[in-house]
């Protein structure tokens, strides 16, 4: 499953990617996101409660950043196991600059697996995209702190 | 009382039915024993992927739990799940109980948690924590044959499970004679069986006489014997099948699975009964499918129509490994390919491939409804690309009823038929001319409205023992009790299909006692000592002659002791109506409640006349059966929307004589809608990741009771010189003959917007998609 | 299947419901009927903590004349507003729709309160909710307030209740009979695929769309009545108008019908609502 | 932590302490032994384990035991009474109703609502009324012939 978007987030590209790669602001901005941890260079473990609504469960997660080219393009590899399935994914995020803001545009594949593939595929699509929305709302109001 | 007869024939309500109907009936789930354990099986949410580690200190600490087992547990002591029908060159995976080292499916069993009840089982599931690897997938059997695709089973460097190949006539030169060739691809869509109760089982393990009892949810007690001792160290002597009330099968229950031997190991291991009951997930993930071919068919034909040779190359996706059946099944489909056409020369060559999904295996029909679906559309293509009438392009190609024995291409003798008689006696009830008028009027309204034929033949009552792969033969034992009561014990093992009256009916009239008297057992292995079990619509011609023989020879015996007690001779004894007199004096007549004291207490026997009225027999079949017919149906789709509607359902199904004809009714209409559920919306998901994305009755469309159109149903009686009653099986014609109607029908109803085929299931959006392009994003 | 273990209160009032939502937080789940939760719950895919049960919260189960509307209590099930006379008679939309959700076994437990709380993107009840312009009011620990349908749908399974609050009453006004809810159904489930709700006013010409299953939140064709808005409701101008019944709108996608075909499905069944209610006029 | 639950099965106070999680088709399955109710699913589409639920057609499977406290519950089990078979039962057998029987409790209880709403129902209306049990084995026909016998017969008895 392909989920794409783009968003624009009001600061220059090398500003977005810095934040991006940040932790401190990956946790603010990851939905559900308890705990994150770094375990290596650009890898962290993650403990991650989401799901909308009633509907949620708790994750184990990876994150881990490849392919890094400030302030234009990097991946993002996550995974995420729990009791209800797992989720894999991984986000190309490319930052153009428009002005003084960022176009972000990011196409993740994401596959879904377990339960949730099972009971919930009729909605697993959309849940994905409002995760990815709720992560860049919540990722554009973490940004003026992390100046 | 005058001495009851006639039974055979008569549409009689069930005998059945009031333990059913009361909720006073016992399936496996109602089944509990003293100190009973309750097992939930944890299983992988991944299509493949290494299992590096299993943590179960926590599911083992979890309240309730008395034990949880990983592959490495109980493998070497479970044996493997077997398969019964390999081809010469099959390449046949270990299929372990519990997955070892890797899982190769989505619900494959990793972990068994067992404790005091079903909930703490269920809890202490999601305290297992495996440590899995993903590993690359391939879903799609046509990519599991490219050069680089992902391997199901690594060992074997190749998807390739096995390959098979039917062929005869001069198929080259058929087809240079030929005025046209026709080709075409389908698809048979996986389907899923989901019987409404899912699979379960309670094994218990009694120490002192070192036996074990197995319930279980299952249309093969008397084969899981025959083959548990393969698996656990029990021996066959020892083990006790019983299946209880079966809610369901349709083929699905046609397997030894690994809970079953999971289950006897662990009530061993455990010194106490051992419960589980699959969920309805587990049911669509972790029991077999059906269906599953991808063929590239083509036909050589002259212009009149006449049919002159067939061939085609078909991929069979039979998913991660083979179950009991698996590679048997598109064999079927081979035997079946010239349907009821004469024809010069056919081949079929089956490539069997690997996948990361559930095992297809036998599923209502298993291989001939792949095969009557394919000739039956190609009748009506070749119809449509000659500008032929469908219906005289079938009545060319048929045999003429007196050619019948008829031997088939593929090796087969069809039975008896008359294939004319029941096309004929379709289109006379279908008003057939009425029918199409009405077509040409709603066309002309601008309405997409379609008629669809499929005239069917197909193999069942399976079969004389030299086809199948562990006797094809069935038991039966008769016993006039003491009292005079009768006691009718079948190895054959009905689960819903009725036997319990069809076989008192056969037996009444045979024994010319009412069929109050009788009692039918079945499906306990301490009862029915041998039987080789219910599928392919075998049960009441195989296991019904059987009980035949049996009473052949309790009358023979009978004959002797009543010229005993009659003081005659044996020849001069006649029985009628159930009583043995002398000749011409028919008012000295003894009926079997004054025979059966005489022969059990045994006082006044004839000299070496063994005591007791009891005979059991094995019926070995000459030959299958090849019941037959012509479906008819007529639809409407809408244009703005794909839906389809059912306007009009007639069938005529020959099964030659039919002892119960309410039951044969319900078989046909039972088939029939499974079939309506195949040809519109029956269909298993799987993403490329091998992700199951029909896992729930929520995902999973089947008919519902608004979706049944009314039918106008009758039959023509041909019947078979393969068994004493002239009968042949019924339980799967309905899915065979149904579905290429209904997509005939269909298919007609959108030939005038230039569309030839569409593969099934018709779905709206796939019709909407053909009728009306559009730009998708 | 087993729901894991939870706590179950079964509180008498509203006042000690939301009270007892309040101190149990966002791990509380307010169990109405239990038609939505009690699914989600048996598939582990929800784990509430605390169950709150307000089955036995007295007068939350009616149907009755409010002024000019029709007030319906949120735990009045699926059956009873399929089979109420009043609402029959003053808002026959409903009483359409309602025979058209799960089935009878579901109507005769599931409420339109739950339904509306658990907003399942497919569910029915939003489409004739959103046409009808209906208020929702809702109760906290503040007191009540009420809502547009409009705005009580945020987003998939997401609404403006709430963890601390119930919905405790919907009021929807009266209507002539040119009204109509056409529904593509999803096979196995039941569920709305395209399910289209309208409302034509005759005397003041306008129409009001509302539609379900089609998108991740239930939506008013706003584009289709403003097209409509003082038009004879003529073959053109339906025609027309259906048209654009999936303008603006992001369609879900899935194995039982693809964006395109929701899309289409949208615009044939907004056309038969309106014919069907137009009909009815 | 358990609760204690009471309901009346078939007139029979049923009072077992059980967990809130119960759900009532396992109270009526596990506490009152009762089997005839079955599960088929577990998302409320099959209605193997329908019963009445004071005098309701309710799916077993998504009610809480602890939901039916204090309740009047009629499962297959009550449905004959002084050994008489319910009209609904009699159709099932005289129309060969059912094949292996699993959907039948479920399929019977939502057709004695069905009947005690609308005593006269056309075929379309009880194809309607049973669009919550799914039986897998009869096609439905018999089923529907089933429910009409049984209408008929009730009507006979009232005369």
């Amino acid at each position: 499953m392909i989920v794409q978007g783009t968003y624009t987030l009001p600061l220059p590209p090398a500003r977005v990617f810095a934040a991006l790669t940040d932790p401190a602001v990956l946790q603010q901005a990851i939905p559900g996101c308890e705990k994150l941890e770094k375990t290596a260079d650009d890898e962290y473990k993650a403990h991650l409660k989401i799901g909308i609504a009633a509907v949620k469960g708790s994750y184990a997660g990876r994150v881990r950043l490849s392919d890094k080219h400030p302030p234009d393009r990097f991946t993002m590899h996550l995974e995420g196991k729990g009791a209800a399935g797992f989720v894999n994914g991984t986000a190309r995020i490319e930052l153009e600059e428009e002005g003084r803001n960022t176009q972000l545009h990011y196409n993740a594949d994401v596959q879904v697996g377990g339960l949730i593939a099972a009971v919930g595929s009729r909605m697993i699509e959309a849940a994905a995209k409002k995760l990815a929305g709720d992560f860049f709302q919540a990722f554009s109001e973490a940004l003026p702190q992390a100046e | 009382m005058s001495a009851a007869k006639g039974y055979f024939g008569k549409p009689m309500k069930r005998v059945e039915d009031p333990r059913l109907i009361k909720g006073i009936a016992t399936y496996v789930d109602d089944i509990t024993l003293p100190g009973m354990l309750h097992a939930a099986v944890l299983r992988s949410p991944y299509a493949h992927a290494r299992i590096n580690n299993i943590k179960a200190d926590a599911a083992k600490a979890s309240p309730g739990v008395v034990g949880v087992f990983t592959g490495a547990d109980v493998n070497d002591k479970c044996g493997l799940v077997p398969c019964a029908s390999p081809m010469p060159d099959s390449k046949i995976p270990k299929h372990t109980v519990l997955a070892s080292d890797r899982v190769y499916f989505v619900g494959h069993p990793v972990a068994v948690v067992v404790a005091v009840d079903r909930y703490a089982a269920r809890d202490a599931l999601d305290f297992v924590e495996v440590d899995y690897d993903p590993l690359p997938v391939v879903s799609d059997p046509e990519k599991a044959l490219e050069k680089d695709s992902p391997l199901t089973h690594p060992e074997f460097r190749t998807n390739v499970a096995f390959t098979w190949s039917v062929a005869n006539g001069g198929l080259d030169a058929a087809f240079k004679r030929a005025h046209r060739v026709i080709k075409q691809r389908m698809i048979h869509q996986r389907l899923t069986p989901m019987a409404i109760e899912p699979r379960g089982c309670v094994a218990s393990w009694h120490a002192g006489e070192g036996t074990l009892t197995l319930y279980t949810s299952t249309q093969i007690p008397h084969l899981v014997r025959t083959l548990l001792p393969g698996m656990i160290s029990v021996p066959e002597n020892r083990i006790r099948i019983v299946a209880p009330e079966v809610g369901g099968a349709f083929g699905s229950k046609l397997n030894l699975y690994a809970e079953e031997a999971l289950c006897s190991h662990l009530a061993q291991r455990l010194g106490a009964p051992v419960k589980w009951i699959e969920s309805r997930r587990e049911n669509a993930a972790a029991t077999i499918h059906g269906r599953d071919q991808i063929g590239e068919y083509e036909v050589a034909v002259k212009k009149d129509g006449t049919l002159l040779a067939i061939k085609s190359k078909t991929l069979a996706d039979i998913g991660a490994y083979c179950q009991l059946n698996t590679p048997a099944i598109p064999t079927l489909t081979g035997l079946m390919l010239t349907g009821c056409y004469k024809c010069k020369a056919m081949r079929m060559d089956v490539v069997g491939v690997y996948t990361h999904k559930m095992a297809t295996d036998a599923y209502r029909g298993a291989g001939r409804p792949e095969a009557t679906y394919v000739i039956e559309r190609l009748m009506d293509i070749i119809a449509d690309e000659l500008k032929l009438d469908p219906v005289k392009v079938r009545l060319k190609n048929f045999p003429k009823p007196t050619e019948f024995p008829f031997d088939t291409l593929t090796g087969l003798t069809y039975d008896s038929g008359n294939y004319q008689g029941a096309l004929k006696k379709a289109q006379q009830i279908s008003n057939w001319n009425k029918l199409t008028k009405q077509r040409d009027a709603a066309r002309k309204s601008g309405k997409l409205f379609g008629i669809g034929l499929s005239t069917y033949v197909e193999i069942c009552a399976l079969g004389p023992s030299k086809m199948m792969s562990a006797g094809g033969w069935e038991w039966g034992c008769v016993r006039i009790e003491m009292s005079g009561k009768v006691t009718v014990i079948t190895g054959a093992t009905p689960h819903g299909q009725g036997q319990e009256t069809s076989f008192a009916q056969i037996a009444a009239d045979k024994l010319g006692v009412p069929i109050e008297d009788i009692v039918v057992m079945r499906g306990d292995t301490a009862v029915a000592h041998y039987g080789r079990d219910t599928y392919g619509s075998r049960a009441t011609v195989i296991g019904g002659a059987a009980i035949l023989m049996c009473i052949d020879k309790i009358i023979a015996k009978a004959r002797k002791l009543a010229a005993h007690l009659l003081d005659t001779k044996e020849k001069s004894v006649e029985f009628r109506d159930g009583k043995f007199s002398a000749k011409g004096k028919p008012k000295k007549a003894l009926t079997w409640k004054q025979l059966a004291p005489e022969a059990y207490v045994a006082k006044n026997i004839p000299q070496n006349w063994e005591p007791g009225l009891e005979a059991s027999s094995f019926f070995e079949p000459p030959n299958c059966t090849y019941p037959f017919g012509t479906h008819i149906v007529a639809v409407e789709v809408d244009r703005d929307t794909g839906e389809v509607k059912i306007v009009k359902y007639v069938t005529v199904d020959d099964c030659g004589h039919q002892v119960n004809p309410l039951l044969v009714e319900g078989q046909l209409q039972g088939g029939i809608a499974h079939s309506i559920g195949q040809a519109l919306f029956e269909r298993t998901v799987y993403d490329e990741n091998g992700q199951l994305l029909t896992g729930e009755f929520m995902d999973y469309a089947m008919p519902r009771a608004k979706d049944i159109p009314e039918y106008l149903m009758d039959s023509t009686v041909t019947p078979s010189p393969s068994n004493p009653m002239g009968i042949k099986g019924v339980g799967e014609a309905g899915t065979i003959g149904a579905t290429p109607a209904i997509a005939n029908a269909v298919m007609d109803a959108l030939s005038p917007l230039g569309i030839r085929h569409l593969d099934l299931p018709l779905t709206p959006e796939k019709i909407w998609r053909a009728i009306a392009p559009v730009k998708v994003k | 299947m087993i729901p894991a273990a939870f706590d179950y209160l079964r509180p008498a009032t509203l006042d000690e419901a939301i009270a007892l939502l309040e101190l149990h937080g966002a791990d509380a789940k307010v169990l109405a009927g239990g038609h939505s939760l009690v699914p989600v719950m048996k598939l582990r895919l929800a784990q509430p903590k605390t169950v709150i049960d307000i089955s036995s919260v007295a007068d939350l189960s009616y149907v009755r004349e409010q002024g000019d509307k029709i007030a319906i209590g949120a735990m009045t099930t699926h059956y009873d507003i399929e089979a109420s006379p009043l609402l029959r008679d003053t808002c026959p939309l409903l009483t359409e729709l309602a025979p058209q959700i799960g089935d009878a076994q579901v109507r005769n437990r599931g409420t339109i309160g739950g339904s509306l709380v658990h907003a399942d993107p497919a569910a029915d009840w939003p489409a004739a909710i959103l046409a009808l312009d209906a208020d929702l009011e809702i109760a906290g620990s503040n007191g009540r307030r009420a809502v547009k349908a409009t705005e009580f749908f945020v987003g998939m399974m997401e609404t403006v209740v709430q963890s601390s609050e119930i919905l405790c009453e919907i009021r929807v006004p009266t209507t002539a009979r040119s009204v109509a809810y056409v529904k593509f159904a999803q096979r196995a489930s039941g569920f709305a695929i395209a399910g289209v709700a309208v409302v034509v006013d005759g005397a003041n010409k306008t129409v009001s769309v509302g539609v379900t299953g089609v998108a991740a939140r239930p939506y008013r064709a706003l584009a289709v009545e403003s097209v409509l808005r003082g038009k004879v409701l003529n073959r053109d101008a339906i025609d027309q108008a259906a048209g654009i019944a999936a303008e603006g709108v992001e369609p879900l996608d899935d194995i039982h019908a693809s964006a395109a075909f929701r899309a289409h499905l949208v615009q044939v069944n907004t056309r038969r609502a309106l014919e069907v209610a137009v009909s009815r006029g | 932590m358990k609760t204690v639950v009471n309901i009346r099965v078939n007139g029979v106070e049923q009072k077992h302490e059980v967990e809130p999680r119960t759900l009532l088709v396992h109270f009526l399955r596990d506490c009152c032994r009762l089997t005839g109710t079955h599960v088929g699913c577990e998302t409320s589409i099959c209605g193997a384990c329908t019963v009445l639920f004071e005098g309701k057609a309710v799916k077993s499977c998504t009610l809480l035991a602890v939901q039916a406290d204090g309740s009047e519950v009629t499962t297959i089990e009550g449905l004959a009474g002084d050994g008489r078979l319910h009209p609904v039962q009699e159709g099932f057998w005289e129309r060969h109703g059912l094949q292996c029987g699993y959907c039948t409790p479920g399929m019977i209880m939502m057709a004695v609502q069905l009947l005690e709403r609308n005593p006269k129902p056309t075929r379309e209306e009880i194809s309607h009324a049973i669009e919550g049990n799914l039986c897998r084995c009869t096609g439905y026909s018999h089923i529907i012939d089933a429910i009409e016998y049984a209408a008929r017969k009730i009507a006979e008895v009232k005369k």
